[in-house]
């Protein structure tokens, strides 16, 4: 893009400032227009799981419904409380929007790279960590109770569930060797197409998967955790005094968020845009692009199917089930990506002699017996972790008489 | 390459990074408010990583130690920023007041 | 919180007493360990029914699975026979006459008083004709309680399975007599069995009052036109059951469509007529009983209700009145079935 | 290219300086605490600038991810929210402005009239070549800028990122990084306990047999309501909050 723009214009500054901005527009309106699909999806998928048609009559199959529906936003009377901050009110949803966006600056589509930074996992955690002041800015300007109780809520789900967040990241920084996100999709590509080559299919990457997954659907507020706007409790949360196009900017920035999320663990779990013929030329950066949107879109769909199965979790149990169920998986998961690495690539200079009675490093029975090894180590810590947290026997409520 | 090393003097990055720092001074002696003092030390370490990283950048840029500063200063600046609040939320408690004038007495 | 925590154990009885204070507690078995079989459970549930949405429909309201979704404006749900929406009033088909009577038993029992009838005048005579003049219903108040179709004597007033009656105009929705009139054959293409039921019982009492209404009054309007057209042809051919109700003659009424116990029972009403007929005076002397006189109009209109829809019941004459009534009545009912009875003869014989 | 990067240089340098005034003359503490957190995605910005994304991204991560809603939360948390009405200042406040002033001037002579630094002209590149850097730190001062080479761009040694800085903290700054780590849970532990309240001291929801027992018990001393909770609690009101779950 860049070498283009030098080609017809010459002006080196201009060139690259133009060639951003470009990349940059590109980025926004495939992900608004990937946010209308997710919607659509969303209110579809969740329909046919009700029994029940969604919306179908605007466009073929209802496609054009959120466009409808963003005209609607638009036009509605844009309001601040008389006695909201004005300014921080106005901020939160550009706060909360930019740290969304932010986040795509480094997610690759496919082959299409935006930006490749060195240490671009830990970038998407850190820019989308950023959308937590926003929300607190957000219920602390609406001066109003539910938006406040809302905000702390969002506050504190979201900085306690990027701690398993970042850890169960961790596990795959270290068996790729590097935070760039093209750095770990290309450790998961396999010179024979193979899918097995996916992190996922590892015993360390499953559970890897598993908790980022959890946690990652806690940080983009989807149920079962979308504590911070409960409608049955808080009105809407955080979103309860913005309306109009204010609320249309929150609720696109949540829906990049989940896309976002859905990309990251696309990429890092799935492959990204890998898979039969992607390294062709040409055909195979569309092809792609084609199988990056499938594996994120699933992963979306997943995310419609959870919120069509899981109540709403309660706020306590939301901080017992990262504390207590997360964050010791992950830090298990980590100890045993170590053996795995151990057990996989060293030999007797990093003081495992005992790998080199199993073959050169990266041969079958390494592999072997890591995949057993790190099976069994989360395996069993998983259970172990369900059974200790799991309320056994009969829990006691007391109450006075009038209260039963 | 082009890069900030060739754009921009070394002085212009200390000048800027001297003035937050001055003025993280001045919010730290001047606050009412324990929480403001704290964010005017914040300010003055944050002045003080640009002034490493910018150190590291033009001197050093092979060497990490610059880069290892500026960690573990922002390690530090964690843990005092936290030890700081909860030490602002015990006094509030038994004060009811976080100003710095009016918590006078040594007897908690 | 609690003051004796220790208290509880597992083997303690649900809502024990706690110390003196009054504190029970109260304990609730937790489900047996799980490793995440339950949300595996939950999710292969709706994923079923994601995908049966897609192949099946639910039809039986028994069905678990499949989409049940009607889209409105193109498919229509089936409506049962028996829904209601707001009353409209029957006619004829063959002849446009309307069943109503204006006995204002509706317009009475309304509960929204929506139903304003004037009844129809005879222009030579000036006497009131048992037949409406003006029928009114305020659709835009009323409820649908179908109190006016309970209440009818004649059939005339039924409710409508229509039900788009959405408006910005409030005024439009009073109905008249010509926008409520609707033929006998429309309401017995939606309600076939209930409109059966109703030819079985209460048609025959259309026919005194028809008979009595002169010209084109309790015509339904748009009707009018056809009707002299229509009324010798359906004297002459008798076909349909409304039709019986039309001709001069009582005879000739009996049409060759009429099933056999119909023709039975039109004899034996029309014999009941005719005996009654006889007997002018005695009913005068009878009618004004002193019982009887003491009842409202209302009560007399309901025993008149009961007894009238179900002919086939009804006893010959020449078995006489008292086998009628019923052994288990009191004496004192009894002597006002009479004397209702005996007016009833005596009107109709006076015809 | 350099023109942009003067052009953000000076951006993002006006956007921490005014946020970071902001953050001290400004009332509301509030807004204060949002200023910081302006403040800390500038510097953050400044330090991709400077080309240490892993420095800029723990940036965001810990300020403007952790320690400023940290800030807000306590500010919420001790209810000082709006400063109306109060003084947000010492009564001499002046005397620090010009204390920081007089060491604002007193740092900027130095840095900008006599530049004894290292540093090359502009639009050569300024790392210390490899070779000279046993010279230069044997005798830092005699290090002239005029002395060095101008470097062709293939030689130009990467910058240490990420992967170097993990290389370091498990070699050479092993020592630090375990402190630090020591450190981090020694502020852990201790914010947890000097944060920590008491459950007796909390304030409760009593149980309507509690409260009687209280009731009794202050008219037997004769004395008026000694716990806060009793007082905020509507009569007969207090059962419903009260399972507890164990």
């Amino acid at each position: 893009m860049r070498a283009m723009w030098e080609f017809f214009f010459g002006v080196g500054w201009l060139a690259t400032l133009t060639s951003y901005l470009t990349i940059t527009t590109a980025i926004l309106v495939a992900g608004s227009l990937v946010m209308m699909l997710l919607t659509w999806i969303e209110r579809r998928g969740l329909g046919y799981m009700q029994d029940r048609k969604g919306p179908n009559r605007v466009g073929p199959f209802g496609l054009f419904q959120p466009i409808a529906e963003a005209i609607k936003t638009i036009t509605k009377e844009d309001i601040t409380p008389t006695d909201a901050d004005r300014w921080v009110h106005f901020l939160a949803p550009v706060v909360i929007l930019a740290s969304t966006v932010a986040a795509f600056a480094v997610i690759p589509w496919g082959n299409l790279i935006p930006v490749d930074i060195n240490v671009g996992v830990l970038y998407i955690v850190a820019v989308s960590a950023v959308h937590t002041v926003g929300i607190l800015m957000a219920g602390w300007a609406s001066n109003n109770k539910f938006a406040l109780l809302g905000g702390m809520r969002g506050v504190a789900q979201a900085i306690s569930y990027e701690i398993p967040q970042v850890l169960s990241l961790v596990s795959i920084v270290m068996l790729v060797g590097s935070m760039s996100v093209v750095d770990v999709i290309q450790n998961q590509m396999d010179p024979y197409g193979n899918i097995l080559s996916w992190h996922i299919f590892t015993p360390v990457g499953l559970l890897s998967f598993i908790v980022f997954w959890i946690a990652s659907l806690a940080e983009g507020e989807r149920p079962p955790f979308d504590n911070p706007e409960a409608e049955s409790e808080l009105v809407a949360g955080y979103m309860t005094e913005y309306g109009g196009m204010k609320f249309a900017v929150l609720f696109l920035a949540n829906y990049l968020t989940n896309f976002a999320i859905c990309a990251v663990t696309a990429g890092v779990f799935l492959g990204g845009g890998n898979g039969p013929g992607s390294d062709i030329p040409i055909l195979g950066t569309l092809l792609s692009v084609f199988y990056f949107l499938a594996k994120s879109l699933g992963l979306f769909f997943v995310m419609v199917w959870i919120r069509g199965v899981v109540p709403r979790l309660r706020i306590d149990e939301l901080m017992h089930f990262a504390w207590k169920f997360l964050l010791p998986l992950a830090l298990v998961n980590i100890f045993s990506t170590s053996l795995w690495i151990a057990i996989i690539r060293w030999g007797a200079e990093q003081g495992m002699g005992i790998a080199e009675a199993l073959g050169a490093p990266g041969s079958i029975a390494r592999i072997a017996v890591a995949w057993v090894v790190t099976a069994i180590i989360n395996v069993v810590a998983f259970f172990l972790v369900a059974r200790l947290n799991a309320t056994r026997g009969v829990t006691t409520y007391q109450a006075t008489p009038t209260a039963v | 390459m082009r890069s900030i090393v060739t754009a921009m003097p070394l002085e212009a990055i200390l000048t800027v990074a001297a003035a937050l720092f001055c003025i993280g001074l001045f919010g730290a002696l001047s606050r009412r408010n324990i929480i403001g003092i704290l964010m005017g030390v914040e300010l003055m370490l944050n002045a003080v990583n640009i002034n490493l990283i910018a150190f590291w950048r033009y001197l050093e840029p092979t060497n990490t130690s610059g880069l290892i500063f500026a960690i573990i200063a922002i390690t530090v600046a964690a843990a005092e920023a936290a030890v700081g609040l909860a030490m602002v939320i015990a006094v509030y408690r038994t004060r009811l007041t976080i100003n710095a004038d009016e918590v006078d007495t040594l007897r908690g | 919180m609690t003051a004796t925590p220790e208290q509880t154990t597992a083997t303690q009885t649900a809502l024990q007493p706690v110390g003196g204070g009054g504190v029970v507690v109260v304990e609730r078995k937790q489900p047996g360990q799980s490793y995440g079989q339950g949300i595996a459970k939950g999710m292969a549930v709706v994923i079923r029914h994601f995908a049966k949405s897609f192949t099946s429909r639910i039809d039986d309201k028994s069905d678990q699975a499949g989409m049940f979704t009607v889209e409105y404006p193109e498919e229509r749900m089936e409506l049962p026979e028996a829904y209601r929406n707001m009353p409209v009033l029957l006619y004829d088909d063959k002849t446009g006459q309307e069943l109503c009577t204006s006995c204002f038993q509706c317009e009475r029992i309304c509960p929204p008083k929506v139903i304003h009838i004037t009844q129809a005048k005879d222009p030579n005579t000036g006497k009131a004709v048992p037949a409406a003049e003006e029928f009114i219903i305020e659709y835009d108040s009323c409820m649908s309680c179908g109190l006016c179709h309970e209440i009818c004597p004649f059939d005339a007033i039924k409710m409508d399975h229509f039900y788009e009656l959405s408006t910005h105009d409030h005024l439009a929705m009073d109905q008249n007599k010509a926008a409520l009139d609707r033929p006998i054959s429309y309401y017995q293409a939606i309600a076939p069995n209930l409109w059966a039921a109703v030819e079985a019982n209460a048609m025959k009492k259309l026919q005194n009052n028809v008979k009595r209404r002169p010209g084109n009054i309790g015509v339904a309007p748009h009707m009018i036109g056809k009707t002299q057209k229509a009324l010798p042809t359906a004297a002459a051919a008798g076909a349909g059951a409304a039709a019986a109700a039309r001709p001069k003659t009582p005879v000739a009424a009996i049409g060759k469509n009429m099933s056999p116990e119909k023709v039975a029972r039109l004899e034996a009403i029309r014999a009941a007529k005719r005996g009654g007929a006889t007997m002018p005076g005695e009913s005068e002397i009878v009618a004004p009983s002193p019982v009887a006189s003491g009842e409202s109009g209302l009560h007399v209109a309901e025993s008149q209700a009961g007894l009238a829809p179900s002919p086939a019941t009804t006893p010959a004459p020449a078995t006489g009145p008292v086998a009628a009534v019923g052994q288990s009545m009191s004496d004192e009912k009894k002597a006002r079935l009479e004397a209702i009875r005996a007016a009833k003869r005596a009107q109709g014989g006076g015809q | 290219m350099d023109f942009i990067i003067g052009l953000i240089f000076w951006g993002l340098s006006a956007l921490i300086l005014f946020s970071g005034l902001m953050v001290v003359i400004v009332k509301n503490i509030i807004h204060a605490a949002l200023w910081l957190i302006a403040s800390f995605a500038g510097i953050a910005a400044f330090y991709f600038l400077l080309e240490a994304p892993y420095i800029g991204v723990v940036q965001i991560l810990v300020y403007t991810g952790a320690i400023s809603i940290l800030m807000l939360f306590a500010i919420m948390l001790t209810r000082q929210v709006t400063g109306e009405g109060t003084q947000q200042l010492f009564k001499r406040w002046w005397v620090a402005a010009l204390v920081a002033f007089g060491l604002f001037a007193v740092v900027i002579v130095p840095t900008i009239w006599f530049p004894r630094l290292p540093v090359a002209e502009r639009g050569q590149p300024t790392y210390w070549p490899q070779s000279d850097r046993a010279a230069a730190s044997a005798t830092p001062a005699a290090a002239p800028a005029a002395q060095q080479e101008p470097q062709p761009e293939a030689e130009t040694p990467q910058i240490a990122g990420a992967f170097e800085i993990g290389r370091s903290f498990m070699a050479e700054y092993l020592l630090p990084f375990e402190v630090s780590s020591l450190l981090l849970l020694v502020a852990l532990i201790g914010a947890v306990v000097i944060a920590y309240e008491e459950r007796t001291r909390r304030r409760r929801i009593l149980t309507l047999a509690e409260e009687a027992e209280l009731r009794r018990s202050v008219a037997g001393l004769g004395m008026e309501r000694p716990l806060q909770a009793s007082a905020q609690l509507p009569p007969g009101k207090s059962e419903a909050g009260t399972a507890e779950r164990r």
